[in-house]
């Protein structure tokens, strides 16, 4: 019965590092979201709180914890609570089989992938409460589109990461990673190319962020599902979507990048590298691409993507069989 | 694996068929409307294909999957059933015009499900090959075009259908708890007495709720006559007829496991007594021809029940004998049903009138079918009682059998009806002319004749279904 | 046992059959008509080897026919005949030629439809009598019912849908138990067969309920007391040829089926309920003559007639002497003789008056001496006149009755005075009323002329010449009495009692 | 012991995300101001008063795409045992089976196209 | 109390609930939503039933996925058919759907 105190310890050393880590980098991406559209849009961006602004995600979220709480009226109050509550809920499970480095896993699964794919379905979940739950037309609207689109992107995404699958046999994010090497061309990037852009577009759309940003379409739809949304609750919705974005990266890091490998100095500081190219390439593609209708979205998804995925599984089962 | 391809023709035929409609359906417009031209045909091989591969023998696919003479003996008649139904479904009043290669598909496969249901001697094939047919039938029903009643009766139907395949699979669960195996030629093997296997026996109980549902036996009969009036009448042959057949060969398989005595057997008993009596007492006071019809299929999965709990090869073979039976009887009225109501509408009682002046054939046809289902001699449905009660007699439920009897005479009132508008009322002139054609009249004979034929002479059909009893698991 | 070169019986069964399809070739009334009648007389023709070759003496069965149909069950195709059906098969065939003739002018509707049923009739009918194996009896049974439904309910009267309906209802809830009870006599005597079942002893308890399951069925069709309500319905609103084929054919189906299937198949259970029998038929006897009494409808009084009729052929089966079982026998064909006349006198009167009130048809003996003839004659009969042919019969029962027990007896005696009453009331208003309707109505011509003299004939025959009848029923009669006698005497009552059996088997089904 | 460590360490990290999100929530809801009356309460549509009930009905093509995801995703669920399986599989047979799964979600896929089940917005009769 | 029952409660009290709801719900969705509720009650007891006894656990997972995936087909089909019944009926309340009776 003795060892039971010392698993339970590691789980909880993990979940607060995974938690500071969540915070964290929220915070940090905020920065280099409003800096990068800046940027982008030949501006400096914030720059008065802090050295370059840098302290500019402290103020906004004692500003957003200073905020009142208020329900619209005519909504369903348990749901609309519910849901930015919700969509935070499964995020720091996510994290927990990431193979950070070598050894860095909040702990070892078989079927961590399995696990990751599950428990993000849930927030699709928390943007259909939401918006249902706000009486709000927008948010109403935001709300059908963001499920049609997550549930859509969602097959593509499972087929590209089953390919994956296919070829390693394993749903161990440690494994995975373990079976790449060090340099680019020894990543699974390299060798299922087609693979890795569906999944990373797929993962743009699962993750609402543009060119499929529909759900929360500012110019149409004011905020969609988190119209009604202001102070804490909006800021659970702003921190699960980076959450949601840290978490895709890594998996796509892990799963495509070779991980926490890399031609020398193999660890950490490889993975959080990795992940963050990736994070800026999400940002820049936001500033930089304009919004797609959404017809195209889901013709994108269903004409394109999920042929091209289910080609691309056959295609690995085949040359994994036969070669 | 090496699988000897002969051993699943029929399937493969049918499989062959399903390809060949998802090709048309999913083919430019000019190609989806061709179906009446080839479907007859190729189901009409169908049938041969199923009766030249009955004396197949096989178990493959890990045990799961068992071809013997009572597989071959029910795909044969599931053919014969499958390519019935699309003569009679081939000029649909109520279909749009687009959709008859999808309405084709899904009744094809869901024959299809059926035939490998008949095949299926493991608890989750079954559950699989059921659903595989199920819910081609739930997407069938709701296309009559632009009718409140069909989809009323699909949402109905497959709603109530969900409901009692999750009460299946928790039967399915407790049986697992209690025999650890889903094979049924272990599960033969055990001892299902309540005593012995309390949760195995209330887990049996469940999973057959499955089964009776399809069958429409006593508890789970609501959808039934709400399904038939709902559907159209070509789809309602089709949901009349085909699933007993699949329900049926399952409960024989099962019911193989039960000794007279056991628990489960008196459920079954008196699930059959209620259900017949229910059956027949409400299909009383029908109008609608099709709901008479539903009830009536209710009464009769009742009497199969007296065949299964017989706990014989003799009574397996009748239950078998009795539900071939059933099919061709009601194919027969469902024959009658869909060629009087040439604009698909809901036939009442009274559209029947004068039938015989108008249509001579048909109303024989629905003279013949009417009395076969009540059980007059000679046709088929006395055989097929006859076969039932002495099978039945002296097992411990003679009293199901005296409730049999009596109900017979409680359904002649309705069947009657039947044959009472179509001879004794002349016909008023509003109602439209039945469909007179050539083809309609020859199905008519041809299903009366089999009707008639199964009465009169079931010797070799009958003795076959009994070595299809005898060599239970 | 093959008398005779070619399966007598079955070319009865088949040809009305088979000829009744070949309706469908003939276009007009008329041929219609004239072909079923050269049936009818095609198949009295081939009912001559009957004749010629039946063995009086012989207790047998005769002109056996006998192939597997079911080989699995047990289910044989089996015809034969003995002194018991002989004479019903003959009546069977006798009636439809008279039947066709009866209805030349009173059926013009749907004339094809019509003769089809009496021939399919017909086919039913010799079958039902001839059938050794139990199921074939019940195809028979069951097949003869939808064209009699038809008869009723296609050329009935105003209330044929009632009529018809409560016809067959009855008489198909009859059979349902029937047919539980074949099975039952399957299971427990091996075979379907009705002489090797007749070897067998059941015990007490399974004849108890065999007799009750088998004697509903026949009760209903007899009809007996309490379930005769069918039979007044049905005869009034059928066309003469229905009651004609109802009174002469179908109602003795119900005591044939007394005879061949109760007494033999369940004796010990026979003598056990024959006490109860008797009353019922006692009570049949009187009610039927007192509520014929009162009738004005002349059809309705026929039919209340034969529920007293058809008491006494109960009433002497259950006697067990052979007096009773002759006298009932012959109370059968005679029943069947005088009934079926005088139903067809009634169609030849309707054909003129459009009514079957008494009212409407009174004093017609000055106008329609020939028909006023036949009836007094059949009417005569009816009551058992001596020298009429009912009166044999009657006179039979009645001493089997006395020999059986004098008080029972003496309770028939009301009865057949009821008889002479409301026949005698009837015919005299009928001949001697004040002639208040008479419109020009001619008195009957050749064709009916034809068709009333056969029965005429055979009463007068019979009444006077009972001999060749005795012959023919004898030896089977006695055979069957002496069975009973024997067999009834091997199960002893006391042993076990039926409703503690049946209490037991319904605890069982709760458990 | 009902719980493995997995499960454990499951319940553990959701408990976690709810106390992570709750959290500031309920700071917020103590330190924050509670304005009242006016408008506050009005369902924000871009300064407008709202107009009729939010919870209408809307395009049906949403539907669709619900139902096609249903369809799809559990039947890529399948997929998920089958891939720790399939590299240690032997022969061709493996294969064969994997592709004829594939195919027949092409042939779904191919058969929703033609229908015209992707083309937005859609009629449905 | 052993582990394999307190898994079967669990599920039969998914499967209460999903009676009540079939039975009490007004809108089709909402009986839609208790029936998966009662088939996924019984993929748990499948899964328990096979892990915590002698049987092997792979059918019951196996059995557990077909139900998953068999449970999502029906709901598709559900679905499809209430957006029909919806179109046709102008409603998708149960009351609606109480036209067939007799």
């Amino acid at each position: 019965m003795s060892q039971i105190p010392v698993e339970l310890v590691k789980l909880l050393i993990a979940l607060a590092a995974i938690a500071a880590f969540v915070g964290l980098n929220g915070l940090v991406l905020v920065y280099l979201e409003r800096k990068i559209a800046g940027h982008v849009q030949r501006r400096p961006g914030p720059f008065e709180v802090g050295p370059h602004g840098l302290l500019q995600p402290l103020a906004d979220a004692v500003k957003l914890i200073g905020k009142q709480l208020f329900t619209p009226a005519g909504a369903d109050k348990l749901l609309f609570w519910m849901a930015p509550v919700l969509s935070f809920f499964p995020v720091l499970l996510l994290f927990l089989p990431l193979p950070f480095g070598p050894t860095a896993t909040g702990m070892e699964m078989n079927l961590g992938l399995l696990l990751i794919l599950a428990f993000s379905g849930l927030n699709v979940l928390a943007i259909c409460l939401a918006g249902w739950g706000s009486n709000n037309k927008w948010g109403i609207l935001g709300a059908a589109r963001g499920v049609a689109q997550s549930v859509a992107y969602e097959i593509p995404l499972l087929l590209s990461v089953l390919a994956i699958a296919f070829q390693t046999g394993s749903l161990n994010l440690s494994e995975i990673v373990q079976g790449q090497g060090g340099w680019p061309w020894q990543w699974n990037a390299f060798v299922q190319p087609l693979a890795f852009i569906i999944f990373f577009v797929s993962a743009l759309g699962e993750t609402n962020r543009a060119p499929f940003d529909l759900p929360e379409a500012e110019s149409e739809l004011t905020a969609g599902f988190h119209t009604e949304y202001s102070g804490m609750g909006f800021g659970m919705f702003f921190l699960a979507e980076y959450a949601n974005m840290i978490v895709v990266c890594s998996v796509a890091t892990a799963l495509f990048l070779g991980g926490w490998q890399g031609p020398f100095f193999a660890g950490s500081w490889w993975f959080l590298l990795k992940v963050y190219v990736l994070l800026v390439v999400m940002i820049w593609l936001r500033w930089t691409y304009p919004r797609v209708r959404f017809d195209q979205l889901l013709n994108i998804n269903w004409k394109w993507l999920m042929p091209l995925a289910l080609l691309n599984l056959l295609i690995t089962a085949f040359v994994t069989k036969l070669f | 694996m090496n699988v000897n391809p002969y051993l699943f023709l029929p399937e493969l035929f049918q499989f062959l068929i399903i390809a060949l409609l998802f090709v048309q359906t999913v083919g430019s417009e000019q190609m989806q409307e061709k179906v009446g031209v080839w479907l007859p045909i190729a189901s009409a091989v169908g049938v041969l294909v199923a009766v030249v591969s009955v004396g197949q023998e096989g178990l493959v696919f890990n045990a799961a999957y068992r071809i013997d003479p009572l597989s071959q003996f029910f795909k044969a008649a599931i053919a014969v059933g499958f390519f019935v139904t699309v003569l009679n479904a081939t000029r649909q009043p109520t279909l749009d015009k687009e959709k008859s290669s999808d309405y084709f598909l899904f009744l094809a496969l869901s024959a299809w499900g059926l035939m490998l249901l008949a095949s299926s001697v493991e608890l989750i094939t079954m559950y699989l090959a059921l659903e595989l047919s199920s819910y081609s039938l739930y997407a069938v029903i709701a296309l009559r075009a632009d009718s409140k009643g069909a989809a009323e009766a699909a949402i109905k139907y497959i709603l109530f259908g969900a409901v009692a395949t999750a009460l299946a699979l928790y039967g399915f669960s407790y049986i697992l708890a209690g025999m650890h195996t889903t094979y049924l030629a272990e599960l033969v093997q055990k001892t299902w007495t309540f005593e012995a296997a309390p949760m195995a026996v209330t887990g049996m109980a469940l999973f057959l709720a499955g089964m009776f549902y399809k069958l429409a036996l006593f508890p789970f009969h609501f959808w039934c006559p709400d399904v038939y009036e709902g559907a159209s009448n070509e789809t309602a042959a089709f949901v009349a007829t085909l699933p007993k057949l699949g329900a049926v060969v399952i409960l024989i398989r099962l019911a193989a496991m039960f000794k007279p005595g056991y628990d489960i057997t008196t459920l079954l008993a008196v699930l059959g007594a209620l259900s017949m009596t229910f059956g027949n007492l409400a299909a009383l006071a029908q109008t609608d021809v099709k709901r008479i019809l539903g009830y009536s299929s209710v009464a009769h999965a009742g009497y199969i029940m007296i065949g299964l709990v017989s706990g014989t090869p003799e009574g397996l073979a009748a239950a078998s004998f009795y539900a071939l039976a059933y099919v061709a009887m009601n194919l027969t009225c469902f024959w009658v049903v869909s060629r009087v109501a040439v604009d698909g509408r809901n036939l009442q009682l009274s559209d029947l009138d004068g039938l015989h002046k108008r249509a001579p054939a048909l109303a024989f046809a629905l003279a013949v079918g009417a009395f076969a289902l009540v059980g007059l001699p000679p046709m088929a449905g006395f055989m097929g009682k006859l076969f039932l009660f002495s099978a039945g007699w002296n097992h411990g439920y003679n009293w199901l059998i005296i409730i049999a009897g009596i109900n017979t005479a409680i359904s002649i009132y309705y069947y009657l009806g039947l044959v009472r508008h179509a001879y004794t009322n002349d016909a008023s002139d509003e109602v439209p002319m039945p469909d007179t054609s050539t083809f309609s009249y020859v199905g008519a004979a041809f299903l009366s004749i089999l009707v008639l034929g199964l009465g009169l002479m079931p010797s070799d059909i009958f003795d076959f279904a009994l070595q299809v009893g005898g060599i239970m698991p | 046992m093959q008398e005779v070169a070619y399966p007598v019986l079955t070319s009865l069964v088949f040809f009305p059959l088979l000829a009744a399809f070949g309706l469908f070739f003939f276009r007009g009334d008329n041929a219609v008509r004239i072909y079923s009648l050269v049936v009818s007389v095609i198949e009295l023709a081939l009912s001559y080897p009957l004749f010629a070759g039946f063995k009086l003496e012989s207790a047998a069965f005769q002109f056996v026919e006998r192939f597997s149909w079911v080989q699995k069950w047990g289910i044989e195709y089996y015809l034969g005949t003995d002194g018991i059906s002989f004479l019903m098969v003959v009546l069977t065939i006798a009636v439809l030629p008279l039947c066709v003739l009866c209805s030349w002018t009173y059926i013009t509707t749907r004339v094809k439809e019509f003769h089809f049923c009496l021939l399919f009739m017909t086919a039913a009918c010799v079958g039902v009598f001839t059938a050794l194996d139990l199921v074939l009896f019940y195809v028979f049974w069951e097949a003869m019912l939808i064209p009699m439904y038809l008869l009723i309910a296609v050329w009935g009267g105003p209330e044929k849908r009632y009529a018809s309906l409560k016809f067959f209802l009855y008489t198909l809830a009859g059979s349902a138990l029937l047919l539980v009870a074949i099975v039952a006599f399957r299971v427990a005597g091996g075979t379907f067969a009705i002489p090797e079942l007749m070897e067998k002893t059941f015990s007490f308890g399974f004849q108890f309920w065999a007799f009750l399951a088998l004697a509903l069925a026949f009760a209903i069709k007899v009809p007996m007391f309490p379930f005769h309500t069918w039979l007044p319905a049905a005869h009034v609103q059928a066309p003469t040829a229905g009651s004609v084929i109802l009174a002469s054919v179908l109602l003795k189906m119900g005591t044939y089926g007394f005879l061949r299937f109760n007494l033999p198949l369940t004796p010990a259970a026979s003598e056990y309920f024959a006490p109860a029998m008797i009353a019922i038929s006692i009570a049949g006897i009187i009610y039927g003559g007192v509520v014929a009494l009162g009738q004005d409808d002349v059809k309705k009084v026929i039919a209340y007639s034969s529920v007293g009729h058809m008491g006494f052929v109960t009433l002497g089966i259950f006697l067990f002497n052979m007096r009773g079982l002759e006298g009932a026998l012959f109370q059968m064909l005679n029943h069947g003789i005088t009934t079926g006349g005088l139903f067809m006198l009634i169609g030849v009167i309707y054909e003129r008056s459009h009514s079957r009130d008494i009212n409407d048809n009174l004093g017609l003996g000055k106008y329609m001496p020939g028909y006023m003839f036949f009836w007094g004659l059949f009417a005569l009969s009816s009551f058992g006149f001596p020298g009429t042919n009912s009166f044999v019969g009657e006179i039979l029962v009645f001493v089997g009755a006395f020999e059986h027990n004098p008080w029972v007896g003496a309770l028939m005696v009301p009865g057949a005075m009821v008889a002479a009453a409301y026949m005698l009331r009837i015919s005299l208003k009928l001949a001697w009323g004040r002639p208040s309707t008479w419109n020009n109505w001619s008195d009957i011509n050749l064709r009916e002329w034809t068709y009333l003299l056969v029965p005429a004939v055979f009463v007068l025959y019979i009444g006077l010449a009972p001999g060749l009848c005795f012959k023919v029923m004898d030896a089977s009669l006695a055979k069957l009495s002496n069975d009973v006698q024997t067999k009834s005497k091997l199960v002893s009552i006391e042993d076990e009692r039926p409703m503690e059996m049946a209490w037991n088997s319904l605890k069982n089904i709760v458990k | 012991m009902v719980f493995t460590w997995l499960q454990l360490a499951i319940f553990l990290f959701l408990i976690g995300g709810l106390l992570f999100a709750g959290g500031p929530l309920i700071l917020s809801a103590i330190i924050a101001p509670r304005a009242k009356g006016g408008d506050i309460g009005m369902p924000y549509e871009c300064g407008m008063k709202p107009h009729g009930r939010a919870w209408n009905q809307f395009g049906i093509s949403y539907y669709v795409y619900a139902l096609l995801f249903l369809a799809f995703d559990v039947d890529v669920l399948y997929l998920f045992p089958v891939s720790v399986w399939y590299p240690h599989a032997n022969g061709v047979e493996a294969f064969i089976e994997v592709a004829g799964f594939l195919s027949i979600l092409a042939l779904a896929i191919i058969y929703f196209w033609k229908k015209g089940v992707f083309t937005w917005p859609r009629k449905i009769s | 109390m052993s582990p394999l029952l307190m898994y079967q409660l669990v599920a039969l009290g998914l499967l209460a609930i999903g009676l009540f709801g079939i039975v009490w719900r007004k809108s089709l969705v909402g009986m839609l939503i208790s029936v998966e509720l009662m088939l996924n009650g019984a993929g748990l007891s499948i899964v328990a039933s096979t892990q915590l006894t002698e049987a092997g656990s792979a059918t019951g997972q196996i059995a557990a996925l077909f139900v998953m995936g068999l449970a999502a087909a029906e709901a598709t089909l559900v679905l499809a058919i209430i957006v029909v019944v919806a179109k046709r009926l102008k409603s998708a309340e149960t009351d609606a759907v109480s036209r067939l009776k007799g």
